[in-house]
């Protein structure tokens, strides 16, 4: 199975250190949300985790040959030039799985349209479509429900968590909504600010997705460790 | 003679470097023969001939060494108030000659059908109507259907047929006398073809070009130039010792070739000029309208437009 | 915005307005050095209906044709690799800087002596010329790549073709664009300038013939003819070619 | 990425296996119509020692730089209104197809039998012959202007100079440079045959002199010598500015 | 005073209807938020009232000439090849304040990198910089907190709010949170989705800055009215 182990000593851009030593795993199924200050520079680690940019001091391995990864860039990247429906068949989306998540995120009706038309909060719908349409052994999401209405960011949400209980694949989830992250992640890992290093590695207990003040209490734990 | 050049009128002459005009000037100036008959020799280097005639339209230079076929397609084009008054006195009576390999099978004209013929400037140069017409008339072939002509810049032609990429080329006489010495053969000169095909006297080729409005306003100054240009030439005709301080000029590869083009240069003198060349002009146009076509002569017939010659002056 | 119906009035005026100015300098200038329009169309006309400029001009096209799919193709080939990897572009920048400045004349020349006066060699001495510089614009448009799709393309592992076809190639299409137009223009210069040392017919070859007669009717008749084609090439394939290119843009 | 050092080092083998496959290729032919590169680089030193090189390669570089410069700036300019103003575009784009396919020679000719043959009339003749082209290339970039920032620049009132210098001219880079590369190469060639055509120094001329005489070494020796000044130029000045101009992207 | 309004009958785009009938008007000082579903047409209704767009059925109109604006885009909207400071400096924007507000919004020590090299977070908060930083007469936000940390979010909030009081120009803020909405707005206007209708136009209680019982029964209003 698909496992991560990132063990990085120091990430620079431009001649500045912009990662500090972060070291963590991620296991086969195990869903970790990634939650730090911005510009601490998990855009920049999850960049290297993607395997699109390899200079890094420290190493960031997959096991097996790298899995075929489903990313959310922060930015939707989607090909302005093509319809909203290449955007994922060219992505190497499944047909049919395309459709239903179209349907679902609220885009069957824009199916046709060029992706340059859309809204932004529709962009960022149809890169998460984009991320789950792909069949994909490990997923990537850097702010997956940034931009969205109440109504669409629950919608988007819940697909999500559909998603991985049919298919239990490692992902990193980076988010700045501690709710979210207890709602959807067995860890939270907290990074500081400046060139980020790891604060805290906290494992979410088991129970909170249904104990509503449990969740609460561990949000209120996450925002003081974070701060 | 400082004084002299100073107080001297300066005539501009639009020429090729390494041409063979400037043989001719080069004596002039070296010898005085300008100063001497009040005029200042100026000449204007150029690249290509073509250069040297839009020097001549634009008023850059006062005359040039061109065709008078020129002269003529200009006047018949352009009608009489056509401002195109340009007017011609020879400088030579050579145009060119058909060279083949020095193995050639071609023996005569005729032997030309079938064969990759080059021709040097195009489809309405003067020497190429009047081959057309002489193969016409003494071979009885068309050689514009007979022949697989190809038409270029001298000198690639020259180097094609060097490279056997032709059997024959058809080219103006300075290239036909470097190919003489290479041990090319000539298998016909163009002055040849012009006297078979019954044309009596020496019709001139090449010459002065200038305009008329021109030379009626200075007519001292052409006279002086016709004077000193004749001196010229028959210094250049009479004395061995004028040629090697022309060698720098004429860019020759080798003594042969510069034999060579001594030889052609000096065939080309035109000695005279008069009605009788006029009128062999006038019946040599004839022939090369009825081959040319409108194309060549214009709407104007086969008559040589009136003063396409400078008849003020003849010798 | 200016509604299709409008553009195409204003278009033609603007063709009228050319030629009136024209033919009225052309008859203030009354000489035969700088013909007014209806000359120049007549002559044009008349040769037309002798048959001898279709003939030329038809043979014109062909070269130009092929040596300029040529060109493109290669320089566009040559460009992406120069623009995508670094040290393709550092072996072979000094190369396309030669080729890029070698004068049209000398290349054309050395080919011809080296190859014969031959079709084949004619037309690859034109393509030479405008290889380097659709090679030159595509580099430039390489360079200017979007790196944020280029990356996406790369997680989701479009692969070489796709990448190029959906992603590279829409990003270059000012580029190639802009390629075209000038490359057209000035591959067919090149023509004539081939035609005129060493071919037997087309348009260059006209040109130098009614060049060495000083008969400049003739010689913007035929340039004219050339250009008309292209204006036409222009409207019925550029143009909507460039509109279907971004119409995703349109609104 | 290669560093810098490497960098010049392969620039430098680049141009080394350049010549040694000419000097072999002139070597194996043997021929005087393909000299080697030794036998062109000797007729070049000896040129250059002569004067005569230094003195026509003078000549065409100041009429490559005066042409240069003019059309560069006319054809941005143009180009320029033509991208942004659709009413500008519809009135002109038939003027500029038909400068653009005029071909040189004509337009040189006509040039200079209407103006003379002085340098201004040589000048406007290359000038005119590039414009067109820089025009195509910067309305292709205009039209592929980011609509976002243009906007942006909008909101917060730029004024056009602010909004030409801050917004669309670092948008043109690319454009620019494409333009400006290719558009030496075709001046220089240009001016070649305005200096053939009527000009009595410079390059041009004596590449054509030579071509009469088909002395081959001499005329790659002439297009050689501005070549290696285009290659330093290119080192020297666009090289590093164009780095300069795209710093931002470094990373 | 300023004052905008807004008379709109419909936006077409592409040939299809984005904006239905939507009336509003904005009065001098007064603080609008505009809630819709993704896709509903805010960002399109912003342009509009900015004059960005002006081929509308209906009127948008300011009293007098024209404000001078500070925009806040949905995308930063940044020149990536100018710094942090270019970026501000060509804006218009005053120097101190401009100093004052990088300062505040934590990106002082970016002052003098390239925009390129800023991470979105870092982008948006430059962008929220330029709109306070030009001597507004008024403000169009859109989305101005999307995509920040808690920490920053609050700060960038925070600064808004500061802002306004010292300064109160009419600002009309698109928002997705409602209580973000509830606690900066005096009304909040709830748009449709599809082609946006103005849904309600609904005042917010006087008090809900100093009773949260009262904003989040508020927030709860509007939840439903959104619906
Ligand atoms: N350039 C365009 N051409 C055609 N349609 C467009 C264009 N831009 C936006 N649209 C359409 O207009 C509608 C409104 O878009 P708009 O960006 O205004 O939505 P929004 O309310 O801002 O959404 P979001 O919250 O997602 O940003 C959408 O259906 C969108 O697809
Ligand atoms: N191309 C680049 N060149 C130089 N520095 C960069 C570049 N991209 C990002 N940085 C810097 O690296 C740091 C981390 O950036 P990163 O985008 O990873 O932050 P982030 O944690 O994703 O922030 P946010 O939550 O705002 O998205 C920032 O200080 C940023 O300025
Ligand atoms: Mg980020
Ligand atoms: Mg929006």
């Amino acid at each position: 199975m698909t496992r991560l182990t990132v063990d990085i000593r120091e990430k620079r851009l431009a001649g500045r250190a912009v990662l500090g030593p972060v070291s963590f795993g991620l296991d086969a199924g195990e869903v970790v949300a990634l939650v730090g200050p911005s510009g601490c520079g998990k855009s920049t680690l999850l960049r290297l985790v993607a395997g699109l940019d390899r200079e890094v001091t420290g190493t960031v391995r997959w096991s097996g040959e790298g899995p075929r990864l489903g990313v959310v860039f922060q930015q939707p990247r989607l090909l302005p030039w093509r319809t909203v429906r290449q955007n994922l068949d060219l992505a190497g989306a499944d047909g049919a799985e395309a459709t239903r998540l179209l349907e679902r995120l609220g885009l069957a009706a824009k199916a046709d349209v060029w992706a340059s038309q859309l809204s932004l909060g529709m962009a960022r719908r149809l890169a998460l479509a984009r991320a789950l349409a792909v069949d994909a052994q490990a997923l990537l999401l850097d702010e997956p429900f940034a931009s969205l209405d109440e109504g669409n960011q629950r919608l988007a949400r819940a697909v999500l968590a559909e998603y991985l209980v049919r298919r239990p694949v490692p992902t990193l989830l980076v988010t700045h909504d501690l709710a979210e992250a207890v709602a959807l992640a067995h860890r939270v890992l907290v990074l500081s600010p400046g060139p980020a290093r790891l604060l805290f590695d906290q494992a979410v207990p088991p129970g909170v997705r249904t104990d509503p003040a449990l969740a609460a209490a561990t949000v209120a734990v996450l925002r003081d460790l974070a701060r | 003679s400082r004084r002299a050049r100073a107080a001297a009128v300066p005539l501009r002459v639009g020429v090729l470097r390494y041409g063979t005009v400037s043989w001719e000037l080069d004596v002039i100036r070296r010898h005085g023969l300008d100063t001497a008959h009040g005029l200042a020799l100026v000449s204007q280097e150029f690249a290509t001939g073509q250069a040297t005639q839009v020097a001549l339209q634009a008023g850059q230079v006062d005359t040039i060494a061109v065709d008078w076929l020129w002269v003529a397609r200009q006047r018949a084009a352009q009608g009489p108030g056509g401002g195109a008054d340009w007017t011609f006195i020879p400088f030579s009576n050579v145009a060119g000659a058909v060279m083949v390999p020095a193995g050639s099978p071609v023996a005569t004209l005729a032997d030309l059908a079938g064969r990759r013929l080059g021709i040097a400037g195009g489809p309405l140069d003067k020497s190429w109507l009047i081959l057309r017409a002489y193969a016409q008339r003494q071979a009885g072939i068309d050689l514009d259907r007979a022949t697989e002509k190809t038409f270029g810049a001298p000198p690639l032609l020259a180097n094609a047929l060097a490279a056997g990429r032709l059997d024959a080329l058809l080219t103006y006489w300075p290239f036909a006398a470097r190919g003489q010495a290479a041990g090319q053969r000539t298998l016909l000169t163009v002055e040849d073809a012009v006297s078979g095909l019954g044309i009596q006297g020496t019709p001139p080729i090449v010459g002065y070009v200038f305009s008329e409005r021109w030379a009626k306003a200075n007519g001292a100054v052409l006279d002086g130039f016709i004077a000193a240009s004749r001196q010229a030439r028959a210094l250049l005709t009479e004395n061995e010792a004028e040629w090697p301080s022309l060698r720098p000029l004429a860019d020759a590869g080798s003594d042969a070739e510069f034999l060579a083009l001594r030889d052609w240069y000096r065939r080309g003198i035109p000695p005279h000029w008069g009605p009788a060349e006029w009128q062999a002009a006038a019946r040599l146009y004839q022939v090369l309208a009825a081959v040319g076509g409108p194309a060549l002569v214009g709407d104007g017939g086969d008559t040589l437009p009136a003063g396409t010659f400078w008849r003020a002056s003849s010798w | 915005m200016v509604g299709r119906g409008r553009a195409w009035l204003v278009r033609a005026l603007s063709i009228l307005v050319l030629l009136l100015l024209w033919e009225g300098a052309g008859r203030l200038a009354a000489s035969p050095l700088a013909p007014p329009a209806s000359t120049v169309l007549a002559t044009l006309a008349r040769e037309v209906v002798s048959g001898a400029l279709p003939h030329h001009v038809g043979i014109t096209l062909a070269r130009v044709a092929a040596s300029f799919l040529l060109a493109m193709v290669a320089g566009t080939a040559l460009g992406l690799a120069m623009g995508w990897w670094r040290t393709v572009d550092l072996w072979l920048d000094s190369a396309l800087l030669l080729l890029l400045n070698l004068p049209a004349l000398v290349l054309i020349v050395l080919l011809y002596v080296w190859f014969g006066l031959t079709e084949a060699a004619a037309i690859a001495a034109v393509a030479l010329n405008k290889l380097p510089t659709t090679a030159v614009t595509v580099r430039e448009g390489v360079r200017a790549l979007d790196r944020d799709l280029l990356e996406m393309g790369r997680a989701f592992r479009f692969g070489r073709a796709a990448t190029l076809r959906h992603v590279v190639l829409p990003q270059l299409q000012p580029y190639l664009f802009a390629a075209t137009r000038s490359g057209l223009a000035l591959i067919w210069k090149i023509v004539l300038v081939v035609e005129l040392l060493g071919r037997s017919d087309g348009v260059g070859f006209q040109i130098q013939v009614y060049f060495q007669l000083f008969d400049v009717a003739h010689i913007l008749a035929y340039s004219l003819a050339f250009i008309l084609i292209i204006q036409i090439i222009e409207w019925a394939v550029f143009q909507p070619l460039e509109r279907w290119a971004t119409r995703w843009k349109a609104s």
